[in-house]
């Protein structure tokens, strides 16, 4: 019971399709987990599983002792299970500053707030600053975010789920599209994340992985076929199977 | 027996008359997304026309029908050249605005040209007797209307599951950049499918003279009705804009012989208890 | 971030000040059109109103007469019946308006895109269809006439000239508007913003999408509901145009001619179309219709942006990226 | 905006300039009245009516020019009525108020009359409750009861003792039926049902499935002038009921003029009353006709509102005389309670107390005249009928 985040038995079918089959895992305080899996191996959807956009067939997630299962996706965020988007979901209008002071004041419970003036608020300032600093996005704080890098607005989803103060943070291919030269500012940044926060990533570039992650769990077909450490992934014979499964066959035909 | 009987005929016989003018516009809004207000407006025009060829020229019923269509499909090319193809892809409150504009001016126009008052398009004697069918007296106009509302689902049934083109039209419908990758000319698709759409406006606008009656504020005037029949169908749904206008034909035509001082409220209420329950239509398509 | 907050605040503050001196110039400059002007002012609290949901919210909406006309019913039948001091009236209006936006809003929410729309219409309709039964109170289609307004602060007439209608509208109007640019500027407004272009972002950040909408629908509903109330006191007589859906339809396509999500755009709409309308009629009563219609054609083919964009265009340097969700 | 202002300023100068040539002996006459829009129809009769006044009786009285200014309200809308009353009051500096389609419009109009020390005259707007709003308004059309109420008598008279009602949910509608309902019911019919319709109703058939069901001998029908008329006519037909003998009885709003040649055939036989017909036989009426009809352009188009103009402004023209000019509103209205004069639709008086018309209403029916075109053909007269709407209160 010691650990921060678990789901049991989770599982998804639409129609008669299992998209998740009985996904088991938990991450205590401090985890640096990846799933990795090949394309349509089911990642997406339990990332949408975990945070409540889709709900499960089958299946428990809970967090910090509490069963999370039935609750929407906003309650879950509030309880600090936050994720990123794989494509960025960002207001193209508006500014990196905006994001995360909005994010900020809704998590202070100020969003609400209908006769206060959004840049009135001073003492978000003084934190908005920091995670953006923190991030190297102080330089480009005030452009709209239609107007900045690529690779500077998947920093800002990471800025905006760190302004919520998340405990299990869900990052979903937070390098995805990301022109090379710019994936070291995103690995930066990854590894500043406060250690105490357990955090999923979801990721296809395997040198991020390694790097990252103290723990890899290998999806495929929806299903969990590997759990283990990072150095062992590669020589595992599943895992080569789901990844290499038409190549090795061919190979060995041949 | 007997009353449910002939008020089933007559819902049927309306619902059959709102199909013809709607699925047109079911159509633009579906397949081509464009939120076409001016859609009455082009079975307006086509009542003029089968009006003059009809009453002024004296040409028979058939032969007016066939030139109201063809007429305002001609008119509509100029029209979608010139002003629709700017509208393609556009936020849907910008086509709002473009297609009342054009309801306005064919408005305009029509009052400048034709005057205020009512357009009849006389029918056939064949057409305009009533008809004893056994537990009511009908004219035999509506029947032709029902018949005409068969035809025309399943002519276009017909069509797009059937024909070669009804692929085409899918395919650019599901994915048009896609379609175009394989080769389809979706500009063509777009084009024809415009045409029909308006060809069937021209033939409800005709055939549907007897319900709702030709003069120059029609466009405005039922625009609200279409807007709603099409939308609890599901845009772009043949089976359902019949079930829609079968529905809420029923809904009316019931609802106006029970309880005829709340009307308005049945088919409203009706309407809003669809769309919770439904909120793309009976068979919408996923956005 | 004090740099461009000033740079907001200034421009916020030279736009209400020329709203303010447009307004005066309006009473020098046609002191023979004031109860046209006043109509004016109604109709861009209706329009304000639908912006509020449609501009920041996404939300389109071709019902909000309803709102408007709950306002003007209220304001109207609380005349008749004694209670005659006009800025009690308007309050009225503002509670009524709320009630019917806290309604509308709890329908027209539940569903998107045009099956919303066509909820919207639905509703308009059910509130025209209410009004006209209810004629005991509301006089149905002859309407309710016989609203004697007593005069401002107890000092200034409603009288035939209009001045006292108009400057009290013009007061209320410039007073609405000062209010909503707080409230879209807050962090509330940013949120709606937020809503209208990616509402699934807005979960992932811990804030619900629904009551959020709903509160909006309230102000809004506030807002057209003094609009009615006005309508109300300046003209003494409510009619069942003011909960159609024509009145909808045209504050909404006044609106788009403006302008979306800036709240200027709804006051350039609204007094741009009902200038030209009033104008062109003038000149030919025969032919408006073609003209304004033309009018709308012209501005989507010209300035799809509405007008205010069109102004926009010119005078900002940076181009507006373009991503409206209608 | 600038363009307008720009359009005001040339608009304003002209008027300036207008005002001093032509000194004081103009006198102004501001007509409001649907000249857009659906309603456009009975608009272009109210300005039809006008130009046929002036067109026979001339452009001044006692050397005072006479100018009418009108101003377009397309569809009822009392907020917009005010202003342009207002404008036309203000700006236009009218002393005479005409026209009114819709009841709502007169009564945003209404309160402001005696402060702009104008009279109104009403050339349509039928509710009758608009003349106890304010003393200076006189109406020159008719009432809903007043054309209404002889049809209980006539349809008791033609053996039919039951009766259903079926009106257009709206007040005219209501007034209609209430008067049909209390003259039928003192004549000693009875009204098995009343069916109250809501206004865009498209499709009449289940509407006369009831009427078969209801098992009455007669319908009394109301609705509104327009399109909807031409449904409800044909379904009246084609359902069977007229040839089952069932009778029709409505007021002429169903038959107008203008109206006749789209209901065709289906028009055949009904029997309306009314207080004009444009067939109506008499010299005034024909010279009446020939100068509307010159004005309007086509004979097709002309209906009852033109009469409703043509008497206003016969009423104007004598408030005009009675005052010599002067701005004086209740000595107008003084000048012409209880004035007599024979008009196109036959001899008419102003009931003093009412300030409302008291005149002939016929008994019509449908029928093919000399040319081969559909008529109001006038069978019955009811003389000198005042408002029962107002005579009850």
């Amino acid at each position: 019971m010691s650990d921060l985040f678990r789901v049991e038995g989770l599982t998804k079918n639409f129609g008669g399709l299992a998209v998740s089959r009985n996904i088991s895992l938990s991450m205590p305080a401090g985890e640096r987990l990846a799933l990795i899996g090949p394309n349509g191996a089911g990642k997406t959807t339990f990332v949408n599983l975990v945070t409540g956009q889709i709900h499960p067939s089958a299946g428990r997630v809970v967090l910090n002792g509490e069963d999370v299962t039935k609750l929407g996706a906003v309650r879950r965020v509030r309880k600090g299970l936050v994720r990123t988007f794989q494509v960025t979901r960002l207001f193209s209008q508006m500014t990196p500053e905006e994001h995360v002071t909005l994010t900020v004041l809704q998590r202070e419970g100020k969003a609400n707030r209908i006769l206060s003036r959004f840049t009135g608020h001073s003492e978000v300032v003084g934190e908005v600053e920091s995670i953006l600093s923190t991030l190297g996005l102080l330089d480009v704080a005030r452009r709209r975010v239609g107007e900045i890098a690529y690779g500077q607005q998947r920093l800002l989803e990471i800025g905006i789920a760190l302004a919520l103060r998340p405990k299990v943070l869900l990052l979903d291919e937070p390098a995805a599209g990301v022109p090379s030269s710019d994936t070291p500012r995103i690995e930066q940044a990854l590894e500043r994340l406060p250690p105490s926060l357990a955090v999923l990533m979801i990721e296809h570039d395997m040198d991020l992985v390694f790097r990252f992650a103290k723990r890899v769990v290998v999806l495929a077909a929806g299903e969990i076929i590997f759990e283990g450490l990072p150095s062992e992934v590669a020589a595992n014979e599943k895992v080569r199977e789901a990844y290499l499964g038409n190549y090795a066959h061919a190979r060995r035909i041949a | 027996m007997q009353t449910v009987l002939s008020i089933a005929i007559d819902a049927f016989a309306y619902g059959m008359a709102l199909f013809i003018i709607c699925i047109g516009l079911s159509l633009t809004m579906g397949l081509m997304r464009v939120v076409n207000l001016a859609h009455g407006a082009f079975a307006m025009i086509a009542g003029y026309i089968a009006s003059y060829a009809a009453r002024d020229l004296g040409l028979g019923y058939a032969v007016a029908i066939f030139l109201a269509i063809i007429g305002t499909v001609i008119i509509s090319i100029p029209i979608e050249r010139l002003l629709y193809r700017r509208i393609y892809g556009s936020p849907e409150l910008t086509q709002v605005l473009m297609t009342i504009g054009i309801t306005f001016c064919v408005i305009g126009i029509t009052n400048y040209f034709f005057g205020p008052t009512l357009k009849t398009i006389p029918l056939p004697g064949s057409l305009s007797q009533p008809i004893d069918v056994g537990f009511k007296t009908i004219a035999a106009h509506r029947l032709f209307v029902m018949a005409c509302g068969l035809v025309v689902a399943g002519g276009l049934w017909f069509l797009i599951e059937k024909t070669d083109f009804g692929i085409k039209l899918r395919a650019t419908v599901d994915n048009a950049a896609m379609a175009d990758a394989l080769g389809v000319r979706t500009q063509v698709v777009y084009a024809i499918s415009f045409a029909i759409a308006i060809g069937l406006a021209a033939l409800g606008g005709v055939v549907g003279a007897e319900f709702l009656p030709i003069e120059p504020y029609y466009a405005l005037r039922y625009m609200v009705t279409f807007l709603v029949v099409v939308s609890v169908g599901g845009a772009g749904s043949i089976p359902g804009a019949v079930v829609a206008c079968l529905l809420l034909g029923a809904v009316d035509t019931t609802g106006r012989y029970l309880m005829p001082e709340f009307g308005n409220f049945f088919f409203y209420a009706a309407v809003i208890a669809i769309v919770c329950v439904f909120p793309r239509g009976f068979f919408g398509r996923a956005q | 971030m004090s740099a461009s907050t000033d740079r907001r605040w200034l421009r916020d503050v030279i736009g209400i000040a020329l709203i303010i001196a447009a307004g005066l110039a309006g009473y020098w400059l046609f002191p023979d059109n004031l109860a046209l002007l006043t109509r004016v002012i109604a109709a861009a609290l209706l329009v304000l109103s639908i912006d509020l949901i449609t501009g920041y919210c996404g939300v389109a909406t071709l019902g909000q007469a309803s709102l408007f006309g709950a306002g003007a019913y209220a304001a109207g039948i609380a005349c008749v019946n004694g209670i005659t001091e006009p800025v009690t009236l308007i309050l009225i209006g503002a509670v009524a308006g709320s009630v019917a936006g806290l309604l509308m809003g709890t329908i027209m929410l539940r569903a998107h895109g045009l099956a919303q729309l066509v909820l919207s219409i639905a509703i308009v309709q059910l509130f025209h269809e209410a009004a006209n039964k209810a004629s005991a109170y509301t006089g149905g289609s002859d309407g309710l006439a016989g609203l004697m307004v007593s005069p401002l602060f107890g000092m200034f007439a409603f009288d035939l000239w209009g001045r006292t209608a108009y400057l009290f509208g013009l007061a209320l109007l410039v007073l609405v508007f000062i209010i909503l640019k707080f409230v879209v500027s807050s962090p509330f407004g940013m949120l709606c913003r937020g809503i209208k272009q990616d509402p699934i972002r807005i979960r992932a950040m811990g804030s619900f999408v629904f009551p959020v909408l709903l509160k909006m629908f309230v102000i809004s509903g506030a807002v057209a509901g003094m609009g009615g109330a006005l309508a109300a006191i300046s003209t003494q007589v409510v009619g069942l145009d003011s909960v159609s859906f024509e009145l909808s339809a045209n504050a909404l396509v006044m609106l788009v001619l403006g302008g979306l999500g800036s709240l200027y755009g709804a006051l350039v709409g609204t007094v741009i179309f009902m200038g030209f309308e009033h104008f062109v009629s003038a000149i030919n009563p025969f032919h408006w219709m073609t003209m304004v219609g033309a009018l709308l054609i012209a501005v989507v083919l010209a300035a799809p942006g509405g007008l205010s964009g069109l102004l926009d265009r010119f005078s900002a340097s940076g181009h507006r990226a373009k991503r409206g969700k209608a | 905006m600038r363009i307008s202002k720009r359009i005001l300023g040339v608009a304003l100068g002209a008027l300036l300039a207008g005002s001093v040539s032509a000194s004081a002996e103009t006198i102004k006459i501001g007509i409001i009245g649907p000249f857009s829009g659906p309603f456009a129809l009975q608009g272009k009769n109210f300005q039809a009516g006008v130009e046929a006044y002036m067109a026979l009786n001339g452009k001044s009285v006692k050397g005072n020019d006479i100018e009418v200014i009108y101003r377009d309200l397309p569809a009822a809308n009392p907020a917009q009525s005010r202003a342009l009353a207002q404008e036309l009051v203000v700006k236009e500096k009218v002393q005479y108020l005409g026209g009114v389609y819709f009841t709502p419009d007169a009564m945003a109009i209404t309160p402001l009359l005696a402060q702009a020390n104008t009279p109104l005259v009403i050339f349509n707007a039928a509710t009758s409750a608009i003349m106890n709003t304010s003393p200076l308004v006189v109406r020159t059309s008719f009432t809903t009861a007043q054309t209404t109420t002889p049809l209980g008598k006539v349809a008791v008279d033609e053996g039919v003792k039951k009766v259903i009602t079926i009106v257009s949910d709206y007040g005219p509608g209501v007034d209609a039926e209430n008067a049909f309902k209390k003259a039928f019911e003192a004549a000693g019919g009875q009204v098995v049902e009343s069916i109250r319709m809501p206004m865009n109703t498209n499709d009449f058939s289940p509407i006369m499935q009831r009427v078969r069901d209801s098992g009455a001998a007669g319908l009394f029908a109301f609705l509104p002038s327009g399109p909807p008329t031409l449904g409800f006519a044909k379904a009246y037909n084609e359902t069977g009921l007229k040839k089952a003998g069932i009778k029709f009885y409505a007021p002429g709003d169903l038959t107008q003029e203008s109206d006749l040649p789209a209901l065709g055939d289906a028009a055949d036989g009904l029997k309306t009353s009314f207080h004009y017909a444009v067939s109506h036989d008499s010299p005034e009426n024909k010279k009446f006709v020939e100068a509307a009809t010159k004005a309007i352009g086509s004979a097709e188009q002309l209906s009852f509102p033109s009469v409703g103009a043509y008497d206003g402004m016969h009423v104007i023209y004598k408030m005009i005389e009675a005052t010599g000019g002067k701005q004086d509103a209740q000595k107008a209205v003084d000048a012409v309670k209880g004035l007599s004069w024979t008009s196109p639709r036959g001899p008419v008086s102003i009931e003093p107390a009412t300030r409302h018309i008291t005149q002939n209403i016929y008994l019509r029916e449908v029928a093919k005249g000399a040319d081969g075109k559909s008529i109001n053909k006038e069978i019955q007269t009811f003389p000198n009928q005042k408002d029962p709407g107002l005579a009850t209160q």
